[in-house]
């Protein structure tokens, strides 16, 4: 059974504006199917409290589904299709339409007149500091939609994946929940807890993105990847260089 | 001297990738004589390398160069506003207003002076407003309005536009330097 | 072939019910009456011959059999993982880093002929060597679409 | 009351925002569309700009410039104002308000000569040596708000009003010419270290810019030490300033220390070899490496 005395109290938040208040949330713990607080925990309100732009969030999911996009459709143009292209029949006399080639985009197996031309990218770069709006919208998003806990650990006391969904159902958590953790490697009862049931992922706290958060209903949180989380967004909300230079490629 | 460089690239990060060797050659013309060069690693046998002396102490002056990209919280000030006009937000002033402003990353207020039209259309806009934005706005206005009556002896109406969502105001006209003392006077 | 008893048109269901897809939320396909006492081949619609035997009441083509989406297999589930390395990870690596594709392309996006052309920077000596057709195909390409985003359409990019 | 909590509120009773419920703003979209669409209505019988028949509609005129009897290039005068504007050097312009500010939020340490590589750590100017960027000039802007004692050490200054304000306050101005080499190492350190290089030999300066680092009045690095202080006296009394005396300054030794011309960076001499991972310097003992290097 967890400890009884309450894990987490306080945490102190680095550069907190006097002007705003912490928001405060449970901490659960997964060592049981019973829903039992184990800690109050304050969270960042320039993360977790921010203006909920669901504009900034589509912009967001858009650009990842974008910038990796390499469409391969590829399909010949009249000068590159195979073969003979000798004048059908002649031009005159015959009372047919007048052909030049066989090839041409009105017959059939001609080329293309203006078809998928090969590999072809959509990358594009999102601003840095909307991408890093994006992050706070959805951790915002999540967590005052109660979608968003915190628990101490990854640990489950077993492999069964019942165990798992019945603690899904006790706690009204929705049919896809995002385990967000901030190790590379998963305790082993979760991973294979969740791999049976889907919609249950596991992910370290540098593989979190908007889409994901959208796409699962619930994001569970550990403790430690949420300071590594709030660590991160602040050291870039509070640095003093500019990063909105665009995306230079490094050609090779 | 080039056969000492070779070694030292290894102390530091970047090894000497070799596929970053191979030569492509940009004329096509002539392309089928020649053959692409044979891309090897550089051998460092065979190569006397000189003796170095090492030292710690120094370090230390290499360490200033390189400090946190972080802004630093500013020092205290024994009385402000600072030489260059800078006023650190005061709390209990700012306790009585429904609404605040944050400030930038480098605490100076998020007032921008912007143009349209080539000019001839001059914006002020203030950002990372939070709270009640309209009884922002109102106040902004009466006090810009009673900073031109006072100091240019002018009556004129101030126009702006609130955007809700975007948690931010946009006034008509470059008044930043009344817009900044309101916000100083409110202790933002 | 699952026939109902009254030769009102309903959907056939060609295949055994084992495909249904037990995750679907509705009822299963053949519970479903639709378009009552309506007879198909009836009336003649047109289309190639020979025409449809006016008594069977078999729609002409087959609809497509119903497959979930599988939208929780590996890779939707975790589409997107990686994203935003640069910012929640230490710094060293960037999302560009990670996309996999055509070298010419990784971190580049333009019309055709600037792909073409930068395909040529980076591999036109192998794609010579290796398929010298392509290789005048793409030279081939490349004069053309200097001369069409020249002279053609005023300059509009089309 | 209109504010980030009310709407945090709303968002309680709406439904879960998931991916198919979550839109740009309309005009966003509706902009974007118009960017490629053709025109309807009224305007889109015209043909999309081009006349009625002719080379006008079939776009088939010669291009710009060219149709007449002698080509554009030739009638056109030229005038060669920007001739050579590649070689020249060019200086990033920061205000004595804009150090004034760096100080008072501590992001400049006044305690410390202040030099190129300091002001470029704040990030605050966009300082780029590939584009010829030298160094920084100081402006006068704000000469009479500025109140603190620094010794700094830029590489232009045009007007003496900048000096006078420095000096007045007690402190010490120089400027300093470094070449490309040691600007690219001076700007991001971080990033030369890790490149495995030596630390560069400072140049000299090119014969354009001997003279202005000689005379005295712009206290340049290679001036006589004597002249420049009697050019400080110069300046007090055409500015009505008292000059302070450094002598007595408790912070005499900060002010008064000054890089050797070859040096780009207090404490560290050019062709040691800085090794980031272990925090160690080595300095080579090869013979022909030191001559190489001696100032």
């Amino acid at each position: 059974m967890a400890s009884t005395l309450p894990l987490i109290t306080s945490r102190n938040l680095w550069k907190l504006s006097p002007l705003q208040k912490p928001v405060q949330s449970w901490v659960e713990t997964l060592a049981q199917v019973e829903d039992k607080k184990v800690g109050l925990v304050d969270l960042h309100p320039k993360i977790f409290a921010v203006s909920p732009r669901l504009d900034i969030l589509a912009k967001n999911v858009y650009w990842q589904h974008q910038y990796k996009k390499i469409d391969y459709r590829w399909v010949p143009t009249r000068a590159e299709m195979p073969g003979r292209n000798k004048k059908p029949w002649q031009q005159k006399g015959l009372g047919k339409a007048r052909h030049g080639s066989r090839l041409s985009p009105q017959w059939m197996h001609g080329g293309v007149a203006h078809g998928p031309r090969g590999p072809k990218s959509y990358f594009f770069m999102e601003g840095f500091y909307q991408r890093i709006a994006g992050l706070t919208t959805a951790l915002t998003v999540k967590f005052h939609q109660n979608d968003l806990h915190i628990v101490d650990s990854l640990d489950i006391p077993t492999e069964n994946f019942q165990y798992m969904e019945q603690l899904i159902n006790e706690r009204f958590w929705g049919p896809s929940v995002l385990f967000v953790d901030d190790t590379d490697m998963m305790p082993f009862n979760i991973t294979a807890a969740c791999s049976k049931i889907k919609g249950l992922t596991l992910m370290p706290t540098y593989g979190l993105n908007v889409y994901s958060m959208l796409k699962h209903n619930t994001l569970v949180l550990t403790t430690k990847s949420l300071d590594k989380l709030e660590e991160n967004l602040l050291y870039y909300l509070h640095h003093s260089q500019f990063r909105n230079s665009p995306f230079i490629k490094k050609v090779a | 001297m080039h056969r000492y460089l070779i070694k030292l690239n290894k102390l530091n990060a970047t090894m000497v990738n070799p596929s970053v060797l191979v030569a492509y050659s940009s004329n096509f013309s002539k392309l089928s004589e020649r053959k692409p060069l044979p891309s090897r690693p550089i051998n460092l046998e065979g190569h006397e390398f000189t003796s170095v002396t090492e030292s710690k102490e120094e370090f230390k002056y290499v360490k200033k160069l390189l400090p946190s990209l972080v802004v630093p919280d500013p020092p205290e000030h024994d009385f402000y506003p600072t030489p260059s006009g800078w006023v650190p937000p005061n709390n209990e002033k700012c306790s009585k207003f429904p609404y605040f402003v944050l400030r930038t990353r480098f605490h100076n207020f998020p007032i921008y002076a912007l143009e349209r039209e080539g000019g001839s259309r001059k914006l002020v806009k203030i950002k990372r407003i939070e709270g009640d934005i309209w009884k922002f706005d109102e106040d902004l206005r009466n006090y810009v309005e009673k900073c031109i009556e006072k100091n240019e002896d002018k009556k004129l109406t101030i126009y702006s536009q609130v955007n809700e969502v975007q948690r931010q105001v946009m006034v008509k006209g470059h008044y930043q330097d009344y817009i900044s003392k309101f916000l100083i006077e409110c202790g933002f | 072939m699952i026939r109902m008893w009254s030769n009102t048109f309903q959907i056939m269901v060609n295949k055994p019910t084992y495909c249904f897809n037990l995750t679907r939320g509705y009822k299963t396909r053949g519970e479903y009456f639709r378009n009552i006492g309506y007879e198909y081949n009836k009336v003649y619609k047109g289309g190639l011959l020979p025409r449809l035997d006016p008594k069977d009441d078999s729609i002409p083509i087959p609809m497509p059999i119903f497959k979930s989406k599988k939208s929780w297999s590996e890779k939707k589930a975790t589409f997107g993982q990686n994203d935003y390395i640069d910012i929640l990870g230490d710094g060293s690596v960037n999302p560009v880093d990670l996309i996999n594709g055509p070298k010419w392309l990784v971190g580049f996006r333009g019309n055709e002929l600037q792909r073409l052309s930068r395909q040529l920077r980076f591999e036109g000596s192998q794609i010579r060597a290796k398929n010298s057709n392509k290789f005048h195909e793409i030279n081939k390409r490349i004069k053309y679409l200097m001369w069409r985003y020249n002279h053609k359409f005023g300059g509009l990019k089309k | 009351m209109a504010s980030v909590e009310k709407s945090l509120l709303m968002l309680r009773n709406l439904p879960r925002v998931a991916l198919n419920n979550i839109k740009e703003f309309p005009e966003v979209i509706k902009e974007r569309k118009e960017r490629h669409a053709l025109p309807r209505g009224k305007d889109a019988k015209f043909k999309l700009g081009a006349d009625h028949k002719g080379a006008a509609q079939r776009m088939s005129r010669p291009r710009l410039g060219f149709g007449k009897s002698t080509p554009g290039y030739l009638r056109v005068p030229k005038e060669y104002y920007y001739s050579g504007h590649h070689l020249l050097r060019q200086y990033l312009p920061i205000s004595l308000l804009q150090i004034q500010r760096l100080i008072d939020l501590g992001r400049l340490n006044p305690n410390e000569p202040i030099d190129l590589t300091d002001i470029c750590n704040t990030k605050l100017l966009m300082f780029d040596p590939n584009k010829r960027h030298y160094g920084f000039q100081l402006t006068d802007e704000g000469a009479d708000v500025f109140k603190s004692k620094i010794n700094i050490e830029v590489q232009w200054i045009l007007s003496e009003l900048t000096i006078a304000a420095i000096e007045r306050n007690g402190g010490a101005v120089t400027t300093k010419y470094y070449d490309i080499a040691s600007v690219h190492a001076m700007s991001d350190p971080r990033k030369f270290f890790s490149s495995g290089k030596p630390i560069p030999k400072n140049g000299t300066p090119p014969l354009n810019a001997i003279e202005y680092y000689t005379s005295a009045a712009n206290r340049g690095y290679l001036a006589n030490p004597d002249q420049i202080r009697m050019e400080r006296l110069k300046l007090a009394q055409k500015y009505g300033y008292e000059l302070p005396d450094l002598e007595k300054d408790p912070l005499k030794d900060m002010l008064s220390k000054r890089k050797d011309p070859r040096q780009i960076w207090h404490g560290l001499e050019p062709g040691w070899l800085v090794n980031l991972k272990d925090e160690v310097i080595l300095k080579p003992a090869d013979k022909e490496w030191i001559e190489y290097y001696k100032s």
